[in-house]
C-alpha cells in the first residue's frame, strides 16, 4: 500500500530562546539518512531533543537550519504520508475514542464502510473494545496512550512517527504493542522511527538506533543492528549491543540494565 | 397674611430657557431670598423628559417643579401621581404644534393629501395629540392600535429620528414644536414645511395644548410660598424677555448650550411656550381638562378612556390657591 | 443545538427544576440506577447531590430565594406605601394589568411582534458573528483586515447611528432588526474570535498533522473547543436582544413589548410597564435556561470546574 | 494588568503599528538577536513576521485598509452629493467642525466629563462582575442563589429601570453611573462565571491536593485560567461602556459626548454629530488595544491558535 | 520529620457508568495495608485501577464502598501530609517551573527563604537547574515529569503517591530519581506508594508489590520483598520475585523480561 521515501537529516540545528537563559541548542548538526522502509530507533536522555527532531519531520516546525529532505526534497508543511504518535496522547477531549481515531480517517479517501472497518480494528488492535464511545477523560493514562497509538497506525502512513508510544504501558501490553507493531512495519513497508527510553525495546525492534545526547542535543552513535527476526533478548549479540548503546548514553556502570 | 412655614433652603428646578434668564437676571435671588430660599439648583433633565423620568424626579425630590404639557400631565394624575397643578398657560395658538412635510415634496401641501400616508411622531405627547384633531376632523383619521384609519400613523419616540423619517422619505409627515431644542434646527434649516395648524377654535389650541407645572401635593402644601415666589419669578421674567429679546437670547444659548440662532427662535417664534402668560382663572383651566378628556374619550383615545380623571379629580388637580382669587396667587 | 423543537420546552422544565449539574447524570442513570444498586456505587459528580427531593434531580431551591425575596420586598414595599404606587404599584395591580392587557388588548400580538423582531435580530447578527468570527480567527489577516474598524465601530452608541440606518433602512422591520443585530453582532463575534484564540495549539497541531481541511478543522476541533466561549456569548446576546426591543421599537410602530414600555413611561402607566417588564425578563429567562441545557448536552465532554 | 500607568500610552501605539502576535518575541529578542545571529536560528512564533518594516515588527497595515476605504468613501459619496449634507456632511467639514468645537466650546471638557462617567462606571461595574462572578464560579450554591435572578434582570432593558433609578438615585451623576455599570456588570460577570466553569478539572484537583485556600486557588488557578474569558469580556464592556455613555447623559446634563450627540441629533448638527462618533470609536479603539496589549502581557504563557 | 501513619484498605469498591457499556467495576473489594514508613509499589495492567486507588487515598474521591482508614479514620478530603504525583504532569501552563514548584509550599508555613531553597534544592535535584523560569510547554515530556516529582517531594508529605512519575525518563535520569526517592524514603521515614510499569523497578525499591488485575479491578498478589538495601538486580532471589510477580501478572511465557 505505501511507497516508502528516502529521509535525510543534514546538519539539522535548532535553537530556543528561554527566559533567563538566553539560547538553547536543542539540536546542533544533526545528520543521518533513513533508508525507505527501515525501522530506526532514537534513544537519549530526556531533553535531547528527540520529540524536537519528530517536529521537525513532521513538518510543524519549518523553522531550523540544515535540511531534512524527503525523496531529496525538502520537507514543507504536514502530509498524511508522515504520521505521527505524540508523546502526550492528544486525544480531543470533546471526540469520543472512535471517532478520534476516525478523525485521522476523515482525507483518507476511502468509504465509510472501510473506516469503520479500520476503526473497529484498531480499536481492537490496542485491546480497547468496549471502550468505542469513551470520551478521553474515561480512560486510563495507558488507554488514552493506546488509543493514540490506534489513531496514529489506522492511517497507514508512509512514514510513521512514534514518540515514545509504550511509555505508560504494562509489560504485557508492551510486548504485545511492540509485536503489533512490528506485524504492521513488515506487512505494509512502512518507515518507522520510534522515539523510546527503552534499550532493549530498540534493540528488539530496530534496523538502526541513533543514539543522541542534550547540551547540545546531538547524535553520538549510529548503530546498524543486523541480528536476523525475531530476536532473542537473551542472545549474545543482543546484550552486547543494548550494552554499547547503553554505553554510549553514558549509562555504563552501575546501572540496573547493565546488569540484567 | 401667610402662616409661618418650613423655609426650603435651596430648591432644584428644570433648567430651561427662562429659568437659566431669571438665574442669571437675578430674578430667583429677589423672589426667593425673601423666604429664606438662598440656593436654586438648575437641572439639566435631558431626554429624562420624555422618558417619565422627569416624574420620578418630581417625586423624588430631585425637581421640585416641573414643567409638562396637559395632556400627559392628566395621564399622570389619572395613573396616581400624588401631584397638583400649580400654574396652567393661556390657550396654546396654532402655530404651536403644525404638521410638518418635506420642503421639496410637492405631493404634499395640505392636510387632505396625507389620506393614505405615513404619519410619524410621538404618541405621547402635542404630537399626537394637535395631529389627531386635525386629521380627525378633516375625515382622515390616524390608524390606531385597534383599527386601521386613514392616515399610516406609527409612532416614533425619539425625535431625531421622526425627523430623520421625514426628511429621507421614511414617512411623509410628522408633528413637532418648531421652538423645541429638538427640531429647530431641522426647521431653521429649511428642509421642512408647514402643511396644517391645529384649528384655533379646536380643542388642541384651547385645552390640550395648554403648558403646565406641576409638584408634589405634599411640597405644595408645606412650601406654598415657595411655589408663589417660583411664579412671580417666572412672570418677571417673561416680562424681562419680550423687552430684552437679544440679551435674552444671549443668555440662554450660552446656558443652554444652542446656538445663538436657535436661542433667538426659541424665544421669539410664535409656537414658542416658554414665556407664555399663564391662564389666571382655575375654573378655565378646570374646564380645559374637562373638555379635552371629553373630546378625546369621544374620538378614541385609549388611553383616557380608559384612565379619564373625575371632575372632582380634576377641580383638585387644579390647585385654586394660586390662580386668581387664591391665597398664593400671583395674579391678585 | 442538535435538539428537535418539541424538546426546548421539556428542557425548559428540567433546567429549572433540577440542580444544572445532575443534568447529564440524570439521563443515564435511569437506566442503570437498579443495575448500580446491586453492582456497587455509581459515580457522580458530587455525592451532595444524590438523593434529592424529586428522585434524581433536585429542584433549584436556592434560585427561588432571591426572587421569591424580592417579590415579597415588593409586596411589603407596596402595602406599606414606602414607594409611591405610582412608581411601584402592587403586585396584584400588575397581575390584574396583566390580565387587562392580555384580554383586552393585543398582549398576545404585541409579544409576538416583539419575538419575531427579536428572533430574526439574534438570528442574523450571532449568524454573522459567528461566520465572521470564525473566519477572523481562523486568519490573522482577516482578524488584521477587521479588527480596526470593528473595535472603533463597535464603541460607537447605536443611537448614533440611528439618523443613517433610517435613511438606509427606513423606519420598518428591517431596520429595528439592524439596530439589535448590531448589538447582538459584537458580544458574538468577539466571545468566538477569543475561543479560536483559547484552543490549544496542541490540537491544532494534531489537526495539521492529519491534514483536516480547513472546514475539518473548524468543525471537528475549533469550534467544539470554542464551545464553551460562544455559548456564553449567545447567551448573553440573547439577553442583549431584549433589552434592545426596547430602543429598536422606540423607533417607530404602535405595537411590540417596547413600543408598550416606551407608552407606558411616557404617560406613567407603571403597572403596563411592570407587566412588559415582567414578560420579558420571564421569557428572557425561558430563553437563557433552554440555552444553558442546550449547552450542557453540547459539552456534555467537557471536564470542568462545577463549583 | 500589572503595567505602570505610564507605559499605557507607548502600549497603545505599540499595539496600533505592530503586528499583534509578534508582541511578545518582540520583547525577547532585542536582547538576543545578535546571539541568535551566531548561534543558529531563533525561533519565532511564524517566519512569515521575520524582517517587517520597522525591524522588529511590522505596522497592522491590513488593518488600514478598511479604514481608509471607508474615508474614502465617505469623501466620494459626500464630494457628490450621493447623500444630503444634512446626514452626512464631508470629512473635511467634520475637521472644521471638531476644530470648532476644540477651540471654542470646550470639546476638552466635556470629553472628560464622559471619560470621568465612563471610567467609574466601568469600575464598578467590572470590579462588582469579576467578584461575584468568580463568587458564583467557586460555588455552585452562589450561582444558584443569584443565577435566576439575574438571568432574569439582564433581560430587562436598561431603559425600563429608568424611572426606579431616577426615583432612588435622582438624575446626577450617580444614575449615570449605575445605568452604565449595570450594562457593564453582566458579560462580565457572565464571561467570568463561564470561564471559571471551564478551567479544567485536572487543576482544580490538583489544587485539593496541595490544599490551597479559597483565595490561593482564585489567585494561582481560578483567574489566571478564566483570564483569557475575563479579559474578553472587559475589552467588550468598556465599548459598551462608552456606547452607553449617550443614554445616560442624554437622561440629563448639559455636558459630556453624550449630551452633544443629542444636541446635535436634535439641532440637524451632523458635523458634530460626526465628530462625536469619531472620537468615541477612536478613543474606544484606543482603550481596546491597550487592554488587549494588557491581556497579550498577562497571557504571555498562553499557547492558544495564532490564526 | 514527618510522623508517618497506617494506611488500611478495607473492601474497597468503586464502579464507573460508561456510555454503552452500562458500568465498570474499576475496583472490586481491594483490600490491604500499608504500614508507616512503608513502600508498597502496585503493578498491574493498564486500566485495571491503579490511577483511581491514589486517587482515593489522596481524598479527591469520596464516592466508593469500603473504606480506606488512616490512622483508623476514614480518609476524608485532600491533606498535606498527603501528596500526590500525577500520572500526567499537570503543571499549570500559566506557572514557571519555579512557580509550580512553589505552589505546593503554599501552606507549608515555611518561611520564603526555606521556600526558595526547598524550589531551588528539588529543581536540582530532578536536573532541571537552568530552567527555573521555563513554562511548561517550554519543557520536554521528560522535563515536564520530573517537576512534577519535584513537585511532589519538595513538601515533605507524610505519604507520598507515586503515579508512574519515571515513566517517561530515560535509563540514567530514572535510577538517578530511584535513587533519590529511596534516599529521601529512608532519611524521611515518608509512607511511598508508587504505581510502575517497571517490574525490576518495584522489586529493586520497594518492601512490598501489589499485583493487580484488570476486570473488575482486584489485588491477585501482595508480596513482601525481604531483600535488604542496596539490592543487586542480578541476585538470585530478586530474579525469582520479579519472575514471581510477573507469573501474577499472567506475563510468564514469552514474556521479554521474563527472557532476561
Ligand atoms: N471518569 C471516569 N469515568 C468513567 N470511567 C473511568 C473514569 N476514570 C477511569 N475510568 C475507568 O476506570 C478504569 C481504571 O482506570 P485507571 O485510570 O484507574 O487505570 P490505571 O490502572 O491507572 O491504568 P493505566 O496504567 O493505564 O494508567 C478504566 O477502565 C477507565 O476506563
Ligand atoms: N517551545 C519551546 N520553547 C523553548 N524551549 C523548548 C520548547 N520546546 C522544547 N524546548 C526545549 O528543547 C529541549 C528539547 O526538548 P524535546 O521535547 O525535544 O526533548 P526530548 O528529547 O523529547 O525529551 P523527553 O525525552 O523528555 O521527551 C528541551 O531543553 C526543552 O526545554
Ligand atoms: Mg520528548
Ligand atoms: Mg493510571
Amino acid at each position: 500500500m505505501a511507497t516508502p521515501g528516502h529521509l535525510e537529516f543534514r546538519n539539522v540545528s535548532k535553537t530556543y530562546a528561554l527566559p533567563g537563559r538566553p539560547l538553547v541548542n536543542v539540536l546542533s548538526h544533526v545528520s543521518f539518512d533513513v533508508e525507505p522502509g527501515a525501522f530506526v530507533t532514537i534513544v537519549g536522555p530526556s531533553g535531547c531533543g528527540k520529540s524536537t527532531l519528530l517536529r521537525l519531520v513532521v513538518g510543524l516546525d519549518e523553522d531550523y537550519r540544515g535540511d531534512i529532505l524527503l525523496n531529496g526534497r525538502r520537507i514543507t508543511g504536514t502530509s498524511l504520508t508522515r504520521g505521527i504518535v505524540f508523546q502526550d496522547h492528544r486525544l480531543l477531549p470533546w471526540l469520543t475514542l472512535e471517532q478520534n481515531i476516525g478523525l485521522s480517517l476523515e482525507n483518507s479517501g476511502w468509504s465509510q464502510k472501510e473506516k469503520a472497518e479500520a476503526v473497529a480494528e484498531h480499536i481492537a488492535l490496542v485491546g480497547l473494545s468496549g471502550f468505542q464511545k469513551a470520551y478521553p477523560h474515561e480512560l486510563s493514562g495507558g488507554m488514552a496512550q493506546r488509543g493514540a497509538i490506534a489513531r496514529g497506525l489506522a492511517s497507514r502512513p508512509e512514514i510513521l512517527l512514534l514518540d515514545e508510544p509504550l511509555g505508560a504501558l504494562d509489560a504485557l501490553t508492551r510486548v504485545h504493542l511492540q509485536a503489533e507493531i512490528q506485524r504492521i512495519w513488515e506487512t505494509e513497508g512502512t518507515t518507522m522511527i520510534l522515539v523510546t527510553h527503552d534499550v532493549e525495546e530498540a534493540v528488539y525492534l530496530s534496523h538502526r538506533v541513533v543514539v543522541m545526547s542534550a547540551n547540545p542535543g546531538r547524535v553520538v552513535e549510529d548503530l546498524t543492528i543486523d541480528l536476523p527476526f525475531p530476536r532473542d533478548r537473551a542472545d549474545g549479540e543482543f546484550v552486547a549491543l543494548k550494552r554499547r548503546i547503553l554505553a554510549a548514553m553514558g549509562e555504563d556502570g552501575g546501572s540496573r540494565r547493565d546488569a540484567a | 397674611p401667610a402662616r409661618a412655614e418650613e423655609v426650603l433652603p435651596s430648591i432644584n428646578l428644570q433648567l430651561t430657557p427662562w429659568t437659566v434668564i431669571a438665574q442669571e437676571k437675578g430674578f430667583f435671588k429677589d423672589a426667593f431670598d425673601k423666604i429664606g430660599t438662598t440656593k436654586v439648583n438648575l437641572i439639566a433633565s435631558g431626554a429624562a423628559d420624555l422618558l417619565g423620568a422627569e416624574a420620578a424626579a418630581v417625586n423624588g425630590g430631585a425637581i421640585a417643579i416641573a414643567q409638562r404639557m396637559i395632556y400627559p400631565a392628566t395621564v399622570h394624575r389619572a395613573n396616581g401621581l400624588d401631584g397638583v397643578i400649580i400654574w396652567a398657560s393661556e390657550p396654546s395658538n396654532r402655530y404651536r404644534a403644525p404638521i410638518l412635510a418635506r420642503a421639496d415634496n410637492d405631493k404634499i401641501n395640505s392636510v387632505a393629501d396625507l389620506d393614505g400616508k405615513k404619519f410619524g411622531s410621538s404618541r405621547i405627547s402635542c404630537y399626537w395629540s394637535s395631529p389627531f384633531e386635525v386629521t380627525t376632523k378633516a375625515g382622515l383619521p390616524f390608524d390606531s392600535r385597534d383599527k386601521q384609519g386613514r392616515i399610516r400613523y406609527t409612532s416614533i419616540d425619539n425625535s431625531a429620528v421622526a425627523i430623520t423619517s421625514v426628511l429621507t422619505g421614511a414617512t411623509d409627515a410628522t408633528t413637532a414644536h418648531l421652538a423645541a431644542g429638538a427640531f429647530a434646527g431641522a426647521w431653521l434649516s429649511g428642509k421642512l414645511k408647514v402643511i396644517g395648524r391645529s384649528p384655533d377654535d379646536g380643542v388642541y389650541v384651547n385645552n390640550a395644548g395648554r403648558v403646565t407645572y406641576f409638584a408634589r401635593r405634599d411640597f405644595v402644601n408645606k412650601y406654598p410660598q415657595v411655589v408663589k415666589a417660583f411664579l412671580a419669578a417666572r412672570e418677571r421674567t417673561r416680562e424681562w424677555t419680550s423687552d430684552h429679546v437679544d440679551e435674552a437670547a444671549e443668555i440662554v444659548a450660552d446656558k443652554t448650550r444652542v446656538p445663538l440662532e436657535v436661542a433667538k427662535f426659541q424665544i421669539t417664534h410664535a409656537g414658542e411656550w416658554e414665556f407664555m402668560a399663564g391662564e389666571p382663572n382655575a375654573e378655565r383651566a378646570r374646564n380645559a381638562i374637562k373638555t379635552f378628556q371629553a373630546w378625546y374619550v369621544e374620538n378614541g383615545d385609549d388611553i383616557l378612556a380608559e384612565r379619564g380623571l373625575t371632575s372632582a379629580q380634576i377641580d383638585a388637580f387644579i390647585d385654586g390657591r394660586f390662580f386668581v382669587g387664591g391665597q398664593y396667587s400671583i395674579y391678585n | 443545538m442538535k435538539l428537535r423543537r418539541d424538546t426546548l420546552p421539556a428542557l425548559f422544565l428540567e433546567a429549572f427544576f433540577r440542580d444544572p449539574d445532575t443534568q447529564h447524570m440524570a439521563n443515564t442513570s435511569d437506566t442503570i440506577e437498579a443495575a448500580a444498586v446491586e453492582a456497587g456505587t455509581v459515580d457522580r459528580p458530587a455525592p451532595r447531590f444524590a438523593g434529592g427531593l424529586f428522585g434524581a434531580g433536585r429542584p433549584n431551591l436556592i434560585g427561588l430565594i432571591l426572587p421569591f425575596a424580592i417579590l415579597a420586598l415588593w409586596q411589603t414595599a407596596a402595602a406599606n406605601k414606602w414607594i409611591d404606587p405610582v412608581f411601584l404599584p402592587a403586585p396584584i395591580t400588575v397581575v390584574t394589568a396583566f390580565w387587562k392587557m392580555l384580554t383586552k388588548q393585543h398582549l398576545a400580538f404585541d409579544f409576538l411582534a416583539s419575538i419575531s423582531i427579536v428572533g430574526q435580530a439574534f438570528l442574523y447578527g450571532s449568524v454573522a458573528a459567528i461566520i465572521l468570527g470564525i473566519a477572523a480567527g481562523l486568519s490573522r489577516k482577516v482578524e488584521q483586515f477587521f479588527g480596526p474598524t470593528f473595535d472603533t465601530i463597535r464603541h460607537i452608541p447605536g443611537i448614533a447611528w440611528l439618523p443613517l440606518i433610517v435613511l438606509w433602512l427606513g423606519i420598518g422591520a428591517p431596520a429595528k432588526v439592524l439596530v439589535i443585530a448590531k448589538s447582538v453582532f459584537f458580544p458574538v463575534f468577539l466571545n468566538t474570535l477569543q475561543g479560536i484564540r483559547n484552543v490549544e495549539k496542541n490540537y491544532i497541531e494534531l489537526a495539521k498533522v492529519l491534514t483536516l481541511t480547513r472546514w475539518q478543522l473548524v468543525r471537528k476541533v475549533i469550534v467544539p473547543a470554542a464551545m464553551p466561549s460562544i455559548m456564553v456569548s449567545l447567551r448573553y446576546a440573547a439577553g442583549l436582544a431584549w433589552a434592545l426591543v426596547v430602543v429598536a421599537e422606540g423607533l417607530s410602530g404602535l405595537s411590540g413589548l417596547g413600543f408598550l414600555i416606551f407608552r407606558a413611561q411616557g404617560l406613567l402607566l407603571t403597572d403596563q410597564l411592570l407587566v412588559c417588564m415582567v414578560i420579558i425578563g420571564l421569557v428572557g429567562f425561558a430563553i437563557d435556561r433552554s440555552m444553558y441545557v442546550a449547552q450542557k448536552r453540547v459539552l456534555k465532554w467537557k471536564q470542568g470546574y462545577d463549583g
